[in-house]
């Protein structure tokens, strides 16, 4: 693991509220697997006590290389106070940026096939995958469905504008962009089309956490082996702090579980599961 | 200004029998079980390790949300999950054996006799250096909080506790409590080796919009910077009320705070949410006590302990 | 979202058996007698003023340095220096009488005597609303602190006062207790009108070059952002445990800082150390409630009070 | 009082940790009395809480007329971390200033001959004050001394460098510029050449605890009335705090003196205080 105060090589506006965070980190560009994230130093520098106090979740998107060196970069929204004070660092600034971190998605054996299913700020992790299942072995093959709420946050997508290898499905509550509906609709509506999902299906899906419990259902119904990311509060990103915990499946009632077990450590034991590990219904994971 | 002697600082510290490498040390809860640091952070440099809250039988903790951010603070409703003392002695002692620095284990517990199971295990466990007596956690409905309001509970726990172990024994106290330095004489009477001080402030926070509570638990712990100036004022109450070393803490974010308290009478400190913020902060921390050392011209830390002139 | 109601927001609440036309006061001691900001500040725009603790003798206060700055917290050791009831009644009160708001007088004391005389002095003029009984204050040695530690003496000089005074009367509580519930319900027993929380924490700060405490008293008061988590905690705590109004304070920077405190169950707020750092800042706060009940389309703001849903 | 957010006009580095903030405020220009001070929000603008939490006092140095319009200076030395913000303030970033503030200097009545004794950052008002004199409506008698620890404090003299009508007396504890000594010795020293001081002599005096000290008792000494400004640590600045005290004369003594009246508040009894009234030697005003 590791903390290193790295550059920022750019923090571009893509409109919005939506921005993108170019961070020179060859270390970690190299070594980041698809789904893992980096605790960002969002307050840094000028104070002592930072404002807020916590480091902030950011799943990595994908690896640039740039004329200053290799690095990595952050799809974020701006949200609250730390994605406010984010979205001001400016080229050249340094910020602590810890990782990577957490338990980063399987990709699938050669042969089956993968639906990558995101929504909105959930899409950086399947750009992430997608980059490294076109850079496997075998020609890839694998399908994208995205949807946001509406045209104005198209800059969910970037990463994804580009051509992919099985297609790239968009939707939108409100119809302004792609299709009306959302991803998982469209997943389903995919699968019922063709007689149900292919032999070798599996699905990847970051998200909010309706969209997570949608593609969840979709995926168990039809014995599809699901792997979601959870987006939880996280106090120190490294199995320290307990407080990003999300919680597992039928955790009441397993008698094999110990009480230990039924809340999970979502930095470490995640922030990717398999679906039939956790219960999403379980408390808000966040407020 | 005195020119920096050329001999190195002494960062050595005795809290009773046990001497330190130096007084930096992990707080409890807030660095996991020893390996979740140790990536970013080498836990040998350190002075010691306290791990989190270990209880008799493993414990779920609450629900989510469980952490707030405040001004200069964070609420934590943890609820103590922990893995439970078999657990912990088969998969987490081993790791600790091996961490080059003092282990202190922070015990809880929901009655007297859970306290007394966990501590005369550990008492056989020639990994662990220390135990800590968390008499103190605001987060658990029936858990410690009875045991750490008035001096009569912290001191029947201390004394049953006592008997139970020959470990050096230190007991961490309630702020939450009307005179800190009763609480303290009581536990020292009760055979106590040591004082950890403080826990975490008993707090809440409130999502406006939705007019709920921003924890599950509805209350939380309150740590970080906000909550120095009532740590310090307790430590420095409590150097004044006993004789056995105290362990200070809260808010420590920088070297200056650390020896704050030192200077207030802690014999140590622990690093917590500092560390959230800044996983080598402990480190951090440290490197600047030594420095100010070498720069005042102090040969042992150890002399400053208590030197406040008020 | 609801659309905006026409009619403007009923900002007025009741504590008792006294209205006030908004729910936003300044604090004891954080805005002197009354002149000190009315050149900033249009004190008549208030719901209430409180003014500085008043003794029956003169007081002198503690020796400089009386502040100090903490991460989002001040530490104060004024040590109630205040211009005692006599001139009290003959300098302060002429300009209070024309204030255009509800004049809340702040008592204190070093016995239930002193306590009873101001009280009882004060019940003939007709220049103030309320008295607030600091039981509270951490600073003096001999002072009001004793009272407010335990119920017992809490409502020991409650009952004294109450006896002494048909003017609705508020206990301001000391923070710095195991069980703030307790010390409610007993002073609600012996008669008190409405609670004023909170006082504030016990603290201290150290000038670590020179190794001496910063305040010349040692230990100070804690207010500020700081304490927030921990008043909100009190409020909502005090609010289930009794049903006297609770007036509500400790950290209160903006409007939403202090309809915190009212959805936790205080029917009107304080506002203190933010007037030091922003002397329009209770103004300022109560134009953020205004504007915020009419986003939410709320018509009554005392329709909020308590609403908590915990 | 007045509290206006107030445009930086600008903020003069002049080497040695002494910088220059212009402020616009015509309405401050005008009416500030020589020895008022001004509270700064040091830490404004970003964030809701600031820190240092507190405003910080700053005598009045100057009126200043600028193409955008009439402000005033404020001349101060970093010292800490209020000072430190001050020091990034630009030109066009606003702060709140909430002054004029306490109890000004009360100026020699025609005839009389004044003598301005400063030492480093308490020499600003003295410029105020000096200033006054010069457009008062009789030929202005004034003597300055004014004393720094060595050369590299030369910025405090700001404001005195230009001619003034009873010439400008410069020393240094070093002897690195002007005479070796302090502003008050050179003070004692002309008095004893002259026979002691002129009649209607009359002292004002702004800096260090120590000087305060020293020219009070040289005036009391040989009966000059003496006016002081202390600086104490402020809270508000208007009189609602009490943080600000400094003692009273024999307060502990007179019976006249109500316990109340035994601690005076420097923002607005003072700061500037006729010597006989204040004692300097009870209690630190500051740490
Ligand atoms: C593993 C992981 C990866 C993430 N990756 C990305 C990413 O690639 N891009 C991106 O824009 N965001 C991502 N997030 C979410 C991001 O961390 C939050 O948006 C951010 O922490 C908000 O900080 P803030 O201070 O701006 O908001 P706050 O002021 O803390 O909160 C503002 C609002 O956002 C909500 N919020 C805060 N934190 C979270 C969270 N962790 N999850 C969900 N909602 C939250 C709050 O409840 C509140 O409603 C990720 C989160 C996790 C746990
Ligand atoms: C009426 C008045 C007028 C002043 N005018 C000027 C001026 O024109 N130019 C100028 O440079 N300074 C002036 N000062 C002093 C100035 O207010 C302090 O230097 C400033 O508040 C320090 O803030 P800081 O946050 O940088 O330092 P801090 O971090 O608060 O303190 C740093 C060091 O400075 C000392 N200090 C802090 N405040 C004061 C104070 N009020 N008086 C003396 N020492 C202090 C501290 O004890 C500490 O040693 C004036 C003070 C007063 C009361
Ligand atoms: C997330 C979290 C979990 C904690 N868990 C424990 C615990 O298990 N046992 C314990 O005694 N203290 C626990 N504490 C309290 C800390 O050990 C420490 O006493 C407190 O946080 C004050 O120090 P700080 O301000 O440096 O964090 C916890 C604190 C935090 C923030
Ligand atoms: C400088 C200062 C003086 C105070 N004096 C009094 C007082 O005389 N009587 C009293 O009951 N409370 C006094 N208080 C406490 C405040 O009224 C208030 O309870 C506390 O500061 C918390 O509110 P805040 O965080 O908004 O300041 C004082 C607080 C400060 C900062
Ligand atoms: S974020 Fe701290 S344990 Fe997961
Ligand atoms: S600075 Fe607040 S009373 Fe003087």
């Amino acid at each position: 693991m590791r903390d290193p105060l790295v550059e920022v090589l750019y923090n571009r506006d893509l409109g919005g509220g939506y921005f993108a965070l170019g961070l020179l980190d060859p270390v970690l560009s190299r070594e980041a697997r698809p789904g893992q994230f980096v605790m960002i130093e969002v307050a840094s520098g000028r104070r002592v006590v930072p404002e807020p106090l916590l480091r902030r979740p950011f799943s990595v998107q994908r690896s640039v290389e740039t004329p200053r060196g290799a690095g990595y970069q952050v799809l974020y929204r701006v949200v609250g106070a730390g994605t406010t004070l984010m979205s001001r660092l400016r080229e050249g600034d340094q910020v602590h940026a810890l990782g990577p971190l957490g338990r980063p998605f399987t990709p699938a054996d050669p042969g089956g096939v993968s639906f990558l299913v995101g929504g909105g700020v959930g899409i950086p992790p399947l750009v992430a995958l997608a980059d490294t299942l076109d850079r496997g072995p075998v020609p890839p093959r694998y399908e994208v469905f995205l949807g946001v709420r509406s045209a104005a946050d198209a800059p969910c997508f970037d990463g994804f504008v580009e051509a992919r290898a099985g297609g790239v499905h968009i939707r939108t509550d409100d119809g302004s962009l792609g299709q009306r509906g959302t991803a998982v609709q469209a997943l389903v509506e995919r699968w019922d089309r063709d007689g149900g999902p292919p032999a070798g299906a599996r699905v990847y899906s970051c998200g909010p956490m309706g969209m997570l419990r949608a593609v969840a259902r979709a995926c168990e119904g039809r014995g599809v082996p699901c792997e979601i990311s959870v987006e939880t509060l996280m106090g120190c990103g490294l199995g320290a702090c307990m407080g990003c915990v999300i919680r597992a499946r039928d955790a009441g009632t397993r008698p094999d579980l110990s009480p230990y077990d039924r809340w999970l450590l979502a930095c470490v034991r995640g922030p990717v599961f398999d679906s039939r590990d956790v219960d999403l219904d379980a408390g808000p994971p966040h407020p | 200004m005195h020119p920096s002697p050329p001999s190195p600082v002494d960062l050595t510290v005795r809290i009773g029998p046990l001497t330190l490498a130096n007084p930096v040390m992990l707080a409890s809860g807030t660095a996991g079980y020893g390996p979740e640091l140790s990536g970013v952070l080498d836990l040998s440099s350190l002075g010691g390790f306290v791990t989190k809250g270990i209880a008799r039988e493993p414990w779920e903790g609450n629900s989510p949300p469980r952490l707030a951010e405040t001004h200069a603070g964070l609420l934590n409703a943890i609820g103590l999950q922990n893995v439970g003392l078999d657990r912990f002695l088969a998969e987490k002692v081993p790791f600790l054996r091996e961490l080059g620095t003092r282990v202190v284990v922070n015990v809880i517990g929901r009655t007297i006799e859970e306290y007394v199971e966990v501590s005369r295990a550990l008492d056989s466990c020639d990994a662990v250096d220390a135990l800590e007596l968390n008499v103190s956690c605001p987060n658990i409905k029936h858990g410690g909080i009875q045991f750490g309001t008035g001096p009569e509970g912290a001191s029947r726990v201390t004394a049953a506790v006592r008997a139970a172990t020959r470990k050096p024994l230190w007991v961490k106290l309630s702020p939450n409590v009307g005179d800190i330095a009763e609480v303290a004489r009581a536990v020292e009477g009760a055979g106590a080796d040591g004082l950890s001080l403080i826990n975490t402030l008993l707090g809440m926070a409130v999502d406006l919009d939705r007019r709920r509570p921003i924890l599950a638990n509805v209350h939380g712990g309150l740590s970080g910077p906000a909550i120095k100036p009532v740590a310090l004022r307790m430590v420095w109450q409590c150097f004044r009320a006993v004789g056995i070393p105290i362990v200070g803490m809260g808010g420590i974010w920088t070297a200056r705070d650390a020896l704050e308290f030192m200077v207030c009478g802690a014999r140590a400190v622990q690093v917590g949410t500092a560390s959230f913020a800044n996983p080598r902060a402990a480190a951090e921390v440290l490197d600047g006590m030594g420095q100010w050392c070498r720069d005042q011209g102090i040969p042992r830390i150890a002399d400053i302990v208590g030197t406040l002139e008020a």
